[in-house]
């Protein structure tokens, strides 16, 4: 077995009931890497970013981060690592405003939970300010995140993580209820976010061509396994992967 | 800012009519108490949680105080400083475990604790003076011995600025780092575990908080009344205090104050004018407040006071 | 402005009622009479209530007291110690009351008397049993004209051991609050010195408005003792009566002492078996063997059941007492200061020195405040007169042989109790006729 | 404790239980259905015991057979209760769904709070009470202790019979089995077709009918007064909390646990007995935080 990568896991299992949501992943992200992850809804790519970002634990084997065992910390611990994480359905403060909800997020950083320091100035403005520009959201900084629409919340989903410099940062679907032409608009955006900041990316999604243009690499879930590991072009050629992903 | 302005003008007319009405010294006492206790449970509102319980706090500390007055004859001072410290103890320890529950569960728990505290405070008579409660003869004031009125105006004007500063505090901590994080709790737990902020822990002050400020108003009740019963802490008294917050309106402190007060004054009326029927009034404004205004008399004043943004 | 708006509108409809003086004949007599109106022992407030309005209207009709007419203010003792204690002062202090009848529970007359005297209105304690709140302290301003729970428990141990000298073990189920001790605590010491070896064999405190005792009723059936104590009131003593007498607890020997069953006979009806003593906290009855006849109480008796339906209980006999009381206290000081209106310090003092009549004997007070009232008590007989038990072998007990002396304290003072108080010539006893 | 004592406790228990199950089942089976926890439910309790002493003295005051009384006490539940429930969904619960959960609870208890003042107003303060029944049942003998046939056997019986009942209906009828899935996933049950609002009513009529008949079947054994509602209602909270938010096996186990627990207090330690409820309902908290037969649900992210 080869050494660590940035993400690595070994023999990781869960299963709930009869349905076995992860079989014996082993599994390496080395740093640099944009990993994109396809396959058809139940086939365990959530269930993969929740063990290995605290949210499950495994019924067996282990998750590394940094070469240190994370197994089964909370998210807290594994955010606070550097694993950055956005969501399939975004999970923001919807009370809060855009610039409150990122505040709030950098302020943990500096981890200062004081009682009576205001969040304005437990945070560096500079820092918020920047993530906002970085993800267009500085229009709507004053907006109370419950009331952007779906796009714009993935931006601040995604900001709200990259606001804590994480080294890793897993994206579940951060396209899925976007409207195809706004897709690539808003991948771009990430994307660069994610270049600027020099983040190892993994990246759930269903569109091919996205993979295609986006990913560096690819792995393919089928059935809680990873059914194919390579170049994006080479796996989308895999006929597995043809019939069972994809499916044509 | 025209809302300090407005403070400035109640707690002025609050002073005036005490001095008007000598009367009306023990109905603002009691006003204020409530308001104290009110502020804290608007901290635990903030978190989306209400705490059909929270008067166990005010119920300790009035009786810690009526203990330490009836022991040692302390200064009203200290009487309310310890018993106020004793709450915040009772209230970090519970923290410790009621933190890890929300929701109706949260709210149970707190009244479950409160009429374990109410039933033992009845049951064991020889310590606490079982359901007729602990009577404590009238404490010096600043080591000073005052009659009942001087005393009364002097711990009118204390409780008054007590609640201006326990105000200023709760909403300075509502701007605070860890009051935006327990506001936070309300909509999404799950991203403030991700964002690596302990949920727990930021409620956990926030429970604390709110069991101080209880205390506080639990320690003027006591020293008003010169009384303490278990009824202080019967869940329907926490019932309340809910009621005064939505009332008032939960979105700012002074709102503790105003649904206080006027609280007190239904209930005075209420019991001289529809005697039999205090229930039946305080039900009907309570679905009138949720259907009509449930941002409370406090929302509607502050639409007032500032056109532009409706929070 | 809401908050300003409401404060000053209480402000204006209280600037009127400004602080009324004593000494200076008043245009009216105001009293507040703090009595319950809600909770469970409004079964006590509501008809003592009916009997306030229906006396101070007769009293008014003749003149007041005084030539001064009486205005009574009622205050809800069901909300609680801490906010009737508010409201009494609210009384006094917004409408300048300077006379109050308080109250009918014990608690809070420990309440009210302390505050009373620091406010230095005149306090008739008119319905509260607790001997220990003029024993404990000696006050100025606070009076109480009837009985207290020493003489009610004495008096109910003489009777007992009248009508049932022989029996070795007891057991009590009392209401869990300062009644149900502390009356539990007299008895037991009182029957203690005539009886030293007696057998406690089980002691039960469900709590106050408990609304099943079927637990308590199978250890009772389970321990056969020869008498059962239960002190309790109102829904609480119906509850267990009832699901006594379901149980077939009544028919296994035992002697029950319902001390205070006076004033549920009634609403109990047929539930309420024969050979159970009862008592009325006090020598008052509708059918007072001394005084049934006399046509005031007739008068009474008729007046009150047209006006509620109901025969009287022994609260509103307290609010009769304490009314007629209030009125002898007035006059007398109102003699003694030469005509003119006394402040109340003069009339509390008066009160201290007479001796006045309500619907049953003369009560005679004493100098610490404590009223001196005889005691009656019966057994409960089923007659075709009234759908409901009445007493039968009726005793009266007079005050001063069971009675804790001036200055003595109760549960000292009942361990000192001779058995020769058992022989005395003074106990009279009635049938029912 | 000797064994027959023990056997007492038992009964005496036991009987308690079947009548706390009866209203935790009424309350338990409405929050599974609306996601609320109906303060009002100690109202309905408390109606249904006044309303049935009425009825009772009804048929006392017309002379109607005594053999009325029994079957009286359902017809009060069921009249009282349907009457309350579909009053208060439709003038308030029903406009509440969407509502902040605090809202929620503190709609019911305001409605709560009405209610307590206007059976006040209806019944008075007096203590009222109907026993007929349970005279006419007569009485049985155990360990020469004499108990009622009505509290030994009545009781017990019509609380196996809910129990039994509702889980056949919610099981095994076309009816239950919406009510069921509309406990399970609102939006999903509508979707497919279920007509929510009528599945909702019928829940809360059953649930408050429930809550009356906790009441109904107390009245003759227990002296109504002000404040009974409350009582009720609180011991209600802490055996549904205890069994876990909607689940019906949870709320009987609960009730068991505290309704012996409680009558071996009074046996053995007469002073913790008012604490037992609450006691248990922390201890059980503390190791389940969502009571005995709930699993906390992962929120899907």
């Amino acid at each position: 077995m080869s050494g660590y990568g940035l993400l690595s896991t070994r023999g990781l299992s869960l299963s709930f009931g009869g349905v076995v949501a992860a079989d014996a992943i082993d599994f390496d992200l080395q740093p640099g890497e944009r990993l994109a992850v396809v396959g058809q809804n139940g086939a365990g790519k959530t269930t993969f970013i929740n063990i290995c970002t605290g949210y499950l634990k495994p019924t067996s084997g282990t998750v590394l981060f940094d070469a240190v065992d994370i197994t089964g910390h909370t998210p807290r611990a594994i955010t606070r690592r550097g694993v950055g994480r956005s969501f399939q359905l975004p999970q923001v403060f919807t009370e809060h405003t855009v610039r409150e909800c990122l505040m709030l997020a950098a302020s943990s950083v500096k981890q200062k939970h004081g009682f009576f320091l205001p969040l304005a100035q437990a945070v560096d403005a500079h820092e918020v300010d920047a993530t906002l520009d970085l993800l267009q959201l500085s229009a709507r900084a004053h907006d109370l995140a419950g009331s952007l629409p779906e796009g714009q919340r993935k931006l601040l989903d995604v900001a709200m993580a990259l606001v804590l410099r994480p080294k890793l940062m897993i994206m579940d679907e951060p396209t899925s209820g976007v409207s195809t032409d706004e897709k690539h608009g808003l991948m771009e955006v990430l994307m660069r976010a994610l270049d600027e900041r020099q983040v190892t990316s993994i990246f759930v999604e269903h569109d091919i061509d996205i993979v295609r243009r986006y990913a560096t690499r690819l792995c393919a879930w089928i059935a809680g396994r990873i059914a194919a590991d390579g170049a994006p072009e080479e796996v989308l050629r895999d006929p597995i992967v043809v019939k069972n992903v994809i499916g044509e | 800012m025209r809302l300090r302005l407005l403070i400035a003008v109640l707690a002025a007319a609050v002073l005036g009519l005490a001095f008007t009405f000598p009367w009306l010294k023990t109905p603002i006492l009691l006003a204020l108490a409530n308001g104290l206790a009110v502020s804290g449970v608007i901290v635990l509102i903030r978190a989306g949680q209400v705490s059909f319980g929270n008067a166990m706090f005010a119920c300790l500390a009035g009786y810690s105080a009526a203990f330490l007055a009836r022991a040692w004859h302390l200064d009203a001072l200290l009487l309310i400083a310890l018993s106020c410290l004793f709450a915040a103890l009772a209230g970090a320890v519970i923290g410790l475990f009621i933190v890890r529950y929300r929701g109706i569960f949260f709210g149970m728990l707190n009244l479950a604790l409160s009429m374990v505290l109410f039933s033992v405070l009845g049951k064991f008579g020889g310590l606490t003076g079982g359901t007729d409660g602990l009577r404590f003869d009238r404490p010096t004031l600043g080591f000073v011995h005052l009659e009942r009125e001087p005393f009364e105006t002097a711990l009118l004007v204390l409780a008054l600025g007590l609640s201006i500063i326990a105000g200023w505090v709760v909403q300075r901590y509502f701007a605070s780092v860890s009051g935006q994080a327990l506001a936070a709790i309300k909509t999404n737990e799950t991203r403030l575990e991700y964002l690596g902020i302990s949920a727990k822990r930021v409620f956990w002050g926030g429970y604390v908080l709110a069991a101080t400020l209880c205390g506080l108003g639990g320690s003027l009740f006591a020293l008003t009344q010169g009384l303490v019963t278990p009824e202080m802490g019967y869940w329907v008294r926490s019932g309340e205090l809910v009621f005064i917050a939505i009332l008032g309106g939960s979105g700012h402190a002074l709102g503790a104050f105003i649904g206080a007060f006027l609280f007190e004054f239904m209930k005075l009326y209420t019991a001289a004018l529809l005697t039999g029927a205090w229930q039946l009034v305080m039900g009907l404004v309570l679905l009138v407040m949720v259907f009509v205004a449930p941002t409370g008399v406090f929302g509607m004043i502050e639409r007032r006071l500032r056109p532009g943004r409706s929070a | 402005m809401k908050l300003l708006k409401t404060l000053t509108a209480i402000a204006v409809m209280t600037l009127g009622s400004g602080l009324a003086q004593a000494q200076d004949k008043p245009a009216e007599l105001k009293i507040g009479i703090t009595t319950f109106i809600s909770g469970a022992a409004s079964v006590f407030g509501v008809p003592a209530k009916a009997a306030a309005e229906l006396l101070i209207e007769e009293m008014n009709a003749k003149g007041g007291i005084g030539g001064v007419k009486v205005s009574a203010t009622y205050i809800d003792e069901g909300i609680g110690g801490d906010k009737l204690l508010s409201e009494y002062r609210r009384l006094v202090q917004e409408q300048g009351v300077r006379t109050m009848l308080s109250a009918i529970s014990s608690g809070n007359c420990n309440i009210v008397a302390p505050v009373a005297e620091d406010l230095k209105v005149l306090n008739v304690m008119w319905d509260c049993g607790t001997e220990k709140v003029l024993e404990d302290k000696r006050y100025k301003y606070v009076v109480r004209t009837q009985a207290n729970a020493t003489t009610e428990m004495v008096a109910t141990v003489l009777y007992l051991l009248k009508t049932k000298p022989n029996f070795s073990t007891i057991a009590v189920v009392n209401q869990d609050y300062a009644w149900g001790r502390d009356s539990w605590e007299i008895f037991l010491n009182t029957l203690k010195a005539f009886k030293p070896d007696v057998k406690v064999v089980a002691e039960m405190f469900p709590k106050l408005g408990a609304s099943d005792f079927s637990t308590e009723i199978s250890r009772l059936q389970a321990l056969r003792p020869d008498v059962i104590l239960n002190t309790s009131w109102g829904g609480d003593l119906d509850t267990f009566v009832r699901q006594a007498s379901q149980r077939g607890l009544f028919t296994q020997g035992a002697t029950m002492v319902l001390p205070l069953a006076e004033s549920s006979l009634e609403r109990l009806g047929a539930t309420m078996p024969e050979g159970v003593i009862v008592g009325g906290r006090g020598d008052h009855y509708f059918l007072h063997p001394e005084t049934k006849d006399e046509p005031a109480h007739k008068d009474f008796v008729a007046k009150f059941r047209a006006k509620t339906g109901a025969y009287p209980i022994y609260p509103t006999y307290h609010m009769a007492q304490a009314l007629v009381g209030l009125k002898t206290g007035y006059e007398s000081a109102i003699k003694a200061n030469g005509g003119k209106w006394p402040s109340s310090e003069q009339v509390a003092d008066a009160m201290r020195k007479m001796e006045f009549k309500g619907y049953g004997r003369t009560v005679t007070m004493r100098e610490d405040g404590q009223g001196l009232e005889a005691q009656l008590l019966g057994i409960t007989k089923r007659v075709p007169q009234y759908p409901f038990a009445v007493m039968d072998k009726m005793m009266l007990v007079p005050a001063d042989l069971v009675t804790t002396p001036v200055g003595q304290k109760s549960v000292a003072w009942v361990k000192t109790l001779k058995a020769d108080v058992l022989k005395s010539d003074r106990l009279k006893s009635y049938d029912f006729k | 404790m000797n064994s027959s004592l023990f056997a007492l406790a038992l009964m005496d228990g036991v009987s308690y239980a079947a009548l706390l199950f009866l209203v935790a089942l009424g309350l338990t089976l409405i929050f599974g259905v609306m996601r609320i926890l109906n303060i009002a439910h100690g109202s309905l309790y408390a109606w249904g015991g006044y309303f049935a002493a009425t009825l009772g003295m009804g048929i006392t005051h017309f002379g109607l057979s005594p053999l009325l009384g029994l079957p009286a006490l359902f017809v009060a539940a069921i009249v009282i209760g349907v009457f309350l429930a579909t009053v208060l969904e439709f003038a308030l619960l029903r406009r509440i769904l969407d509502k902040d959960p605090i809202l929620q609870l503190l709609v019911t208890f305001a409605a709560f709070m009405v209610l307590e003042d206007l059976q006040r107003m209806i019944w008075g303060v007096q203590p009222v009470f109907v026993s007929d029944v349970v005279t006419q049942l007569g009485t049985l003998s155990v360990a020469g202790v004499t108990y009622t046939r009505y509290q030994l056997l009545v009781l017990p019986a019509v609380a196996v019979l809910a129990f039994f009942g509702l889980r056949w209906f919610l099981g095994r009828t076309a009816l239950g089995r919406q009510v069921t899935a509309v406990t399970h996933h609102r939006e999903v049950a509508t979707a497919m077709g279920v007509n929510t609002g009528r599945v909702t009513w019928l829940t809360i009529a059953v649930g408050g009918a429930l809550g009356a008949l906790g009441g109904a079947l107390a009245s003759p054994t227990t002296s109504f007064t002000p404040g009974i509602g409350a009582e009720m209602m609180v011991l209600s909270f802490a055996v549904v909390a205890t069994g876990g938010l909607g689940q019906i096996g949870g709320a009987a186990l609960a009730a068991l646990m505290i309704g012996l627990t409680r009558s071996f207090a009074v046996y053995l330690m007469p002073e913790v007995e008012v604490l037992v409820p609450y006691l248990i309902m922390v201890g059980v908290l503390l190791v389940r935080p969502e009571g005995l037969f709930s699993t906390a649900a992962t929120r899907r992210i």
